[in-house]
């Protein structure tokens, strides 16, 4: 298409006017939402995946074992852990740091020093974690007095909220995104059918159902590719804000993007425009179709 | 440019005109007259193929009207200027605009010295950068004329063009219509005036079809 | 206005017309979104309100006293807890619990009994919690060995979270409710305006503004309830449905509403209606003034 | 009825008429005529208000204009009649509803008796339930002259009201229109038809305007 044909097609379709406005508004709106949605998606998956890490970090391996047993067990179940894949650190406790654990319990009183104490092991497991009963089954055949513990019993509530919070984000996306889409694809069909006089008077004229379609579909997606840039932008500077009025609004404090999944946001402009070029070819073939 | 075989239409309830076969020939001239709601707009649209005949045969510039594409429908008609009864325009384009627009909405160049001309000939030269909306009723029929002649077609479909004018400014059309028929655009004129027709006759060879009765016949013994 | 004038009135704004799915359809979409909203808002409350609970359980009371002093000061303590508001049960631990309690720090083998180990207190506190630094004054008062541990350490940061995600859950509320007012005036604005025409013509047959804007009003408003039904009631549906669906995806589990928290749905429709009154009533009169 | 006293025009580029100075009388019955685009559907536009002159002063049945409020207009316009050079319709309803909007539209009763027979005096028996859109161009200004008689006006102002029609049919609704006249309705037509305006100084004491050259002239002589 010549840049001559390509103004005069842009002339044709009414550069302003309600319809134009309801797609570039609805675009912005929808954009809006998804940048939200998409920011609570996100922090959730960090809130989860912060949980899932500090909960890791309590794993432990115990050793009971008689004194002079002690140091060699000790030694072995490290060289375990250390050929565990899914485990990415493993640090023996020393007592001062297994008295104030205890501490809650025991009081601070109690002379660990002289008890047969246990000897504690701090694990820092990786995101995907060990192989738990092969790590269970290896440690019992190398050092019989070490115990696996990975603190299921505490964790896995915690596990599971998270893992629902990011599954709600995800459907909170899914429904904006189908919500999305309809309303831009009502929209962009609204500005065709109420430009239907437009497309009378060119198709009587001679003009292609290529040339008209072209013309309109061309403006409706660059208002909607305008709108959703607007709304993007908007809810953007919003998020950008909110952690600092969050620093005063403490549950707050954590929302928002952090770092690369800002540029999570520069998918939301072209996406809102390929919808509405796909909703705008659609619907202008649709209502040609109809015209003779 | 035209064949009408047996045409019959019919919009449901009950027949319009029946077995009507004409055929307007390269350069002709016709007037098409009858009683308001007789058909004549009907005919028109069957003309240009905004209507499908509820029975017979419709040839346009050689092809069956029913075996046309979408796409031949659209070349067929920048060949063909229409004059709509309700003179349809794009009203966020000025007059200009959409008198040009046959040309510039197919992709063909604007001699902008034609179309200052052409709507200077139609009176309206001082309204060329106006909107269609703020048109006088009789300046939309002119602007409707001017859009239908820019593109020299080779057929001229009038509705009732003259319907708002005075008869100085019709005479003033009617001469730019025969203008173009002396250069060999077929021309059809749907209208109800009389006088107009009688001006047209004492100066170009100009038949008269009438439609009433459900019947196309050919009239002018009376005039 | 009587039940002809009313008829009359419906007559005048067309029946159907693409401005009029504009409005029932923006309002289903809008509905359907605040109804996921809702039960995110909800199942967040409801998960921090589990959390906190499951949480305030963990709350202790240690006593590290010599062991002719301990019947006395344990005495003495519950009868301070037992006192105190906020908190719900106090009980002793047994040393079986105790010793399963301290199994994961320190084995199974531990003679505990021989041990000078503190009597632990677990405690169950209310929604609202005890005044903690005036419950440990009291108790340091009372009884010197006793100390109160609310796991704060490990308390916080749930309880942050799951105040975040209520946080979230209502700003996402607000939002959609922001876009939801945005969209549903938008669209009853454009079926307003798409009818100019009609507004041109009876104002040139001499009736009055009352009346045109009752007409449209009225049919906008009835078309927003319509459909902010249709889009509650699909969106309830698949919100009952969920929950099964949820049993095979586990996060899924706990979402959606309970009991008396579904009539919160019902709010939804009348309140779209109301804003599309309101919305519509503005632009009609502004519209009206327009045409002379 | 209506009283201009010095009323000028302008849309913004020149005056299109001065100094207008008219009184149309109850019971009388005016013609305008004059060119094209000559201000007379302007002129018509300021006797029911739908515009406010740039200079002078617009009586409507003995109240200014200027200092009418929307409501008092409303009543205003329920006693005029109205016939637009683009009769306007709300497409979805019927001719017969839409005929008889000026009466159900303000909540007057709408005989149903005199209903049926407007329509056939203007020849829409048969298509009082068809929708606007379905009319022909002749059936519309019939229908728009129907609907703004059906309301027994102390004023009819009609705008072009036969551009579509031929002649048997223009003489019929002149006739409705001198009925009611002769019932005391005052009657001001703007049209460009000659033949219009001599059929009916035949009958009526009927004056002629002419607008040309942005004056107003009383004329007749010619005709
Ligand atoms: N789309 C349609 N559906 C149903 N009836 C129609 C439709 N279009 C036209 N008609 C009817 O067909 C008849 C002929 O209409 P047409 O417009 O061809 O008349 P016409 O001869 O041009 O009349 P006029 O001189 O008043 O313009 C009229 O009675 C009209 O009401
Ligand atoms: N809203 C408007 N804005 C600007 N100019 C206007 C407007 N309405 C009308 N005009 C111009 O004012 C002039 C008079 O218009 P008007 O409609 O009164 O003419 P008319 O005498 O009724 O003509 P016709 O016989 O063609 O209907 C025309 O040149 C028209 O273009
Ligand atoms: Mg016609
Ligand atoms: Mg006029």
């Amino acid at each position: 298409m010549s840049r001559d044909a390509r103004a005069i097609s842009d002339l044709v379709v009414p550069r302003s006017g309600q319809s134009v406005w309801l797609v570039t508004l609805s675009a912005a709106a929808m954009a809006f939402l998804a940048v939200f949605a998409l920011a609570l998606a996100v922090s959730a998956a960090q809130l989860a995946r912060g949980w899932s890490a500090q909960l890791a970090q309590t794993a432990t391996v115990r050793i009971s074992a008689p004194p002079d047993e002690m140091e060699r067990q000790t030694a072995l179940v490290l060289e375990v852990l250390r050929t565990t894949p899914g485990i990415a650190e493993a640090r023996v406790m020393d007592s001062a740091e297994q008295a104030a654990l205890l501490e809650a319990w025991l009081g601070p009183d109690l002379p660990l020093d002289a008890l047969p104490i246990p000897r504690l092991i701090e694990l820092l497991e990786t995101d995907a974690g060990p192989d738990r009963q092969g790590l269970r089954l290896r440690l019992s055949a190398e050092a019989p007095g070490a115990v696996y513990d990975d603190h299921t019993r505490w964790r896995r509530p915690l596990v599971q909220a998270a893992a629902r919070l990011q599954a709600l984000a995800i459907v909170a996306l899914g429904l904006i995104g189908v919500v999305m889409t309809v309303i831009i694809t009502l929209a962009a069909s609204a500005s065709l059918a109420s430009n239907g006089q437009v497309i009378a008077v060119l198709r009587l004229l001679g003009a292609r159902d290529r040339f008209i379609a072209r013309a309109f579909v061309r403006r409706i997606s660059r208002r909607a590719l305008l709108g959703s840039a607007l709304g993007t932008l908007v809810a953007g500077a919003l998020l950008w804000v909110l952690p600092d009025l969050g620093s005063t609004v403490q549950p707050l404090a954590g929302f928002g993007l952090q770092g690369p999944s800002w540029a999570l946001l520069l998918v939301i402009p072209p996406l809102t425009m390929a919808l509405a070029w796909t909703a705008s070819l659609a619907t202008a073939f649709h209502v040609l179709r109809g015209v003779t | 440019m035209i064949v009408f075989e047996d045409v019959s239409h019919d919009y449901g309830g009950g027949p319009l005109f029946r077995d009507v076969s004409i055929t307007l020939g390269a350069g002709s001239f016709h007037f098409l007259t009858g009683p308001s709601g007789a058909g004549k707009s009907t005919l028109l649209k069957l003309c240009y193929g905004e209507l499908i005949p509820s029975a017979g045969r419709v040839s346009v510039m050689g092809q069956d009207r029913r075996q046309m594409t979408r796409d031949e429908m659209a070349a067929t008609r920048q060949r063909i200027g229409i004059v709509h009864q309700d003179c349809r325009f794009l009203d966020h384009l000025s007059v200009a605009q959409n008198v040009g627009l046959p040309l510039t909405a197919t992709g063909r160049p604007l001699p902008q010295g034609d179309l200052t001309d052409l709507l200077g000939w139609v009176g309206l030269g001082d309204r060329a950068d106006a909107l269609p909306p703020t048109l006088s009723g009789g300046e939309r029929q002119r602007a409707a004329l001017a859009r239908a002649v820019i593109g020299a077609p080779t057929l001229l479909l009038a509705d009732e063009p003259t319907g708002n004018l005075d008869w100085d400014m019709s005479q003033r059309l009617l001469l730019l219509m025969m203008e173009l028929n002396r250069m060999g655009t077929a021309v059809l004129i749907a209208t109800h005036d009389m006088n107009l027709i009688r001006f047209a006759k004492s100066h170009v060879q100009a038949r008269v079809l009438r439609i009433s009765g459900r019947k196309l016949t050919a009239a002018g013994a009376e005039l």
